[in-house]
């Protein structure tokens, strides 16, 4: 063990192991640049650890449950009943095997380990506080950082995440029992998909949001497909009220909403799971001393190679100013900057960035909205189809929302697109790639798509706009 | 070919061809493109390349060592790649074409 | 009723309204043609009836019953009872849906449907018979005709599908009881869709195939993942043993089997299923008089507009030669030709037909394997990515698997993709779309792939190929 003041030196130095930091570490090392990852926590990350994944590890055990015990229609005849306790560590049983995998593919790769927290010396050093009482520092040396600190939940007035009611969605992912009475606010994607899973599990859930509805930036038409589905898994939802305080009751807990117009609110819980944002992580570490200044929100402002003001400082991931805070995101990120630093010819070019919600039906969306389109100055044309037409979704007994597309009319690139239904996630990823290749609806149309699946709907959609589906009327 | 005004002003081209723009100091924008709308093309940029003559300065990053290859030198060997070649991937441009370009072909 | 013969006259005459001919046919309505339709037995034909979605349906059931029966480690304990009769009835009602949906397709769209069989009277005319005693018949005459008259199942020597016990997929697909012990002759992919589905609702079942391992066809490392997982599902299979009859036995049917130097097994069974594969239907409809002959397996042979011999007549879908047996198939040779009739310029010129097996884990493929690439005069180059390293498959609790892309190793054009794992048949979509478009490894490996999905796996896979993949090792 080391106490006192050593100094070692790096080419590349990262701070943070989460999905842009341990991708960004890897690549570099990939292209023969000596790299040292520092990580204060966890490797992988909120991503790994709080995030991502083991939520929708939960989403899986809650769905599976929930599914099987209402299937009477198919003939399936089952009670299950769900041990909150070994879900959680079946849960973190994944949860380890992947950040154990990181920290193995780490090593793989030739990147030098480091644990503790990083604060800047100045422009070309760090301090490296290990934790634990006198463990000591050590100072890096670097020609290039990557800042990859990621973001912290945001704490509102009246929730101390302290008190024991009072979940994160780090505490909602840890619980081992399932709260009879939750109440969410914020009816973003986590709330949104914590709601979900926690209904499913059993829970009388109440979401309470500010805005006039869930999912704010999602088109309504999309929302309204999850918001409906919430409501038949009976969730509770209160739009205009802003959660205001919670206290103690005999039987639990009551927490107070007020209205724009001061009208007050309460509803009864066992907990309370504040989930209104996150915020990124660049106030703890002297980021003055390198030179650097973050925005009044505390974001970090980049060029397209993902270089911040100071040239061999770069930053990725959730401390990012303007891209969407995303673990992809943050990997791509990280791969730009890693191949930056390598003298590749790269820079954060995506046409487009797609974003999923694991709420049910899931969300998927990459690049323009109809609206978005017409403001770009294109005349867009869409093409819808719905997934009640859809052979493979029927016989999967999810056929509730629909595939949008969105393209230029006169071009026919396509531009963007929404799906809202089963396994939209994973149809993303073909929009999502004509999009990058400049493929046209023609393009999407005319490829010939596996029967029966759900993709057939991306083929149809375009086939719809182009006035010539199968399966679903033209306009 | 499309002029680029109907289009919001954006290029549509793939990732690699992108890339490679970057890599021969191509400004995309100026392309003209052969794919179908407009869609730029490899062939497209390595021709715009050409164009411009040998001695342009990438615009990308400094080149460094890595492995003992170069990531610009590795692709300078693709600009400097004989006639023969270039027709011959363009021949497989056109056999792996798109379903749009292969379309156009036959219309 | 219209007793008597009446001669009508249409510009295209389809025959057979599975998914060769009803797309064709809605098709060639939306580009202002006067299409008929005519259908024997069933909208939607074999796929729709008595194939892919009745059978993905039963799917469907079988797995929700069986994961969640087999969910401890995850805290889930439940005992599911399936009413294997429910669950029937429920497949019925979605292949309902379905069909009654391609009637109001085709209807919607201008087409004229007929209900009879019909037989060629010469070159540009049909003769239809009604169904049912004294409804007479019609004659049709024709300016273009699509024969799309499908396939049936092939009967073997010694099992007659006359004889209760003798199952065809078909009975197997309306079966109201799971049988104690099942026998499948077959193990291709209708047998082993069909082999896991009764396995999964409670069936002993053995599985005979004549050649040395189940999914002929298939790569062996693709193969193996889905014959472990039928092992663990507790499938006996045999392989090099042909099925050579049966008998009753005092408790159910004993079936035998030979191998090729005459070694004789017995497997006591209460049902066989006879998978061995399907004929074309070419030779009930006097194809002769308009000037038609089939090879002599019964396949009709066409050009890239799926022209027969006679130049006004197109075949689609099963009947055809060389295109593989399948919906997709089917339904992009009735685009085609019926875009054709139409006078546009279209060929099936796809590069690639991707196929999909829905065993567990599901299989998707499309374009070549390393193996084709070589013999087709490329140098392959080759990424893997297996689903055990996917954050996704890990939540899902499904990471059986890999991805697997086949490109040139010189210009990186993806030329295949072989998927074994989770959701394997809706991944494929992004590869097949990707060979569509000429698309490079580069191409796919710097698209922004959302995570966490298992589409990640396809860009990690195409990564791999280069190199560079960060959650995989590299070769
Ligand atoms: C409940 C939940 C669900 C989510 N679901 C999804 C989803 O489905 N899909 C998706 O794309 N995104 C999801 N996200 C968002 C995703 O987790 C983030 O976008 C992603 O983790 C950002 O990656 P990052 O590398 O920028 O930062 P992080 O993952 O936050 O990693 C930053 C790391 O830096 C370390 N660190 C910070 N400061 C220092 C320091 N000074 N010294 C050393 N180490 C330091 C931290 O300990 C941390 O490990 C979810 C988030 C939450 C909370
Ligand atoms: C159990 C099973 C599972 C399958 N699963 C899949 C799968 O998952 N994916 C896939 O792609 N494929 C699958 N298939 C194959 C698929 O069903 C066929 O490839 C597809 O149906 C072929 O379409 P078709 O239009 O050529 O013929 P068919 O669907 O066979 O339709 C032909 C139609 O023509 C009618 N007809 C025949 N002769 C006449 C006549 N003389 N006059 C009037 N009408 C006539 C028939 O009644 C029938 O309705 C499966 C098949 C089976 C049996």
């Amino acid at each position: 063990m080391v106490v006192g003041d050593i100094a070692t030196g790096t080419e590349l130095l990262v701070i943070g192991a989460g999905p842009g930091g341990y991708v960004a570490a890897i690549r570099a090392a990939q292209n023969g640049i000596d790299t040292t990852l520092v990580e204060k926590d966890a490797y992988g990350g909120t991503c790994l650890n709080y995030g991502c994944i083991p939520s929708k590890a939960l989403i899986t055990g809650a769905n599976l449950a929930h599914e099987a015990g209402n299937a009477e229609e198919m003939g399936i005849h089952a009670d299950p009943v769900v041990d909150m306790s070994q879900l959680r560590d079946w849960k973190s049983g994944v949860v380890d095997q992947l950040t154990g995998g990181v920290e193995k593919l780490c090593k793989a790769n030739g990147v030098n380990l480091v644990e503790g927290t990083a604060r800047f010396k100045d422009e070309n050093a760090v301090r490296i506080a290990h934790g634990g009482e006198g463990q000591g520092s050590e100072t890096i040396e670097f020609e290039h950082c990557i800042i990859a600190t990621g973001s912290r939940v945001i704490q509102i007035p009246g929730f101390d995440f302290g008190d024991e009611p009072v979940w994160s969605s780090r505490d909602a992912l840890e619980a081992d029992t399932v709260p009879e009475r939750l109440v969410v606010v914020g009816g973003g994607y986590i709330g949104m998909e914590l709601s979900t899973t926690f209904a499913k599990l059993g829970a009388d859930v109440t979401v309470v949001e500010m805005l006039d509805d869930i999912l704010p930036g999602y088109e309504s038409d999309v929302a309204r497909v999850v918001r409906e589905r919430a409501e038949d898994l009976g969730i509770d939802m209160h739009f205009g009220e802003g959660a205001s305080g919670w206290r103690d009751e005999d039987d639990g807990i009551m927490v107070t909403t007020e209205t724009e117009d001061g009208e007050e609110n309460e509803y009864r819980a066992d907990k309370v799971l504040v989930a209104v944002g996150r915020s990124p992580v660049t106030d703890t570490m002297d980021i003055e001393s390198a030179g650097l200044e973050a925005d009044d929100r505390g974001f970090l402002s980049v060029d397209e190679c993902r270089r911040t003001d100071v040239e061999h400082i770069y930053a990725v991931g959730d401390v990012v100013e303007d891209t969407p805070m995303l673990a992809h995101v943050a990997s791509k990120e990280g791969i730009v900057a890693a191949e930056h630093v390598a003298g590749e010819p790269v820079a954060f070019d995506s046409q487009a960035v797609p974003a999923a919600v694991f709420t049910d039906p899931e969300i998927g969306t990459v690049g323009m909205t109809e609206a978005d389109a017409e403001e770009a100055g294109f005349t867009p044309v869409v093409g819808q189809m719905p997934f009640r037409a859809s052979g493979r979704a029927l016989t999967t007994n999810h056929a509730d929302g629909f595939v949008r597309v969105v393209a230029d009319e006169e071009s026919g690139f396509v531009l963007g697109a929404q799906i809202v239904g089963p396994e939209a996630s994973e149809l993303i990823a073909e929009l999502a790639f004509a999009i990058e290749m400049g493929a046209t609806l023609e393009d999407v149309a005319s490829t010939i798509h596996t029967h029966p699946t759900l993709a057939e709907a991306v083929m149809e959609a375009a086939e719809n706009a182009l006035g010539q589906a199968i399966h679903t009327l033209n306009r | 070919a499309d002029d680029g005004s109907s289009s919001g002003g954006r290029v549509f081209a793939p990732p690699s061809v992108r890339r490679l723009a970057r890599e021969l100091g191509v400004d995309l924008d100026s392309v003209d493109g052969s794919g179908p709308s407009g869609r730029v093309t490899e062939g497209d940029v390595r021709a715009a390349a050409e164009d411009d003559g040998d001695g342009d300065e990438p615009n990308g990053p400094r080149t460094v060592q890595s492995n003992g290859k170069s990531a610009t030198a590795k692709r300078d060997e693709g600009t400097s790649a004989s006639a023969a070649a270039s027709a011959e991937s363009a021949d497989r441009e056109q056999t792996l074409a798109a379903p749009a370009t292969r379309a156009l072909a036959k219309e």
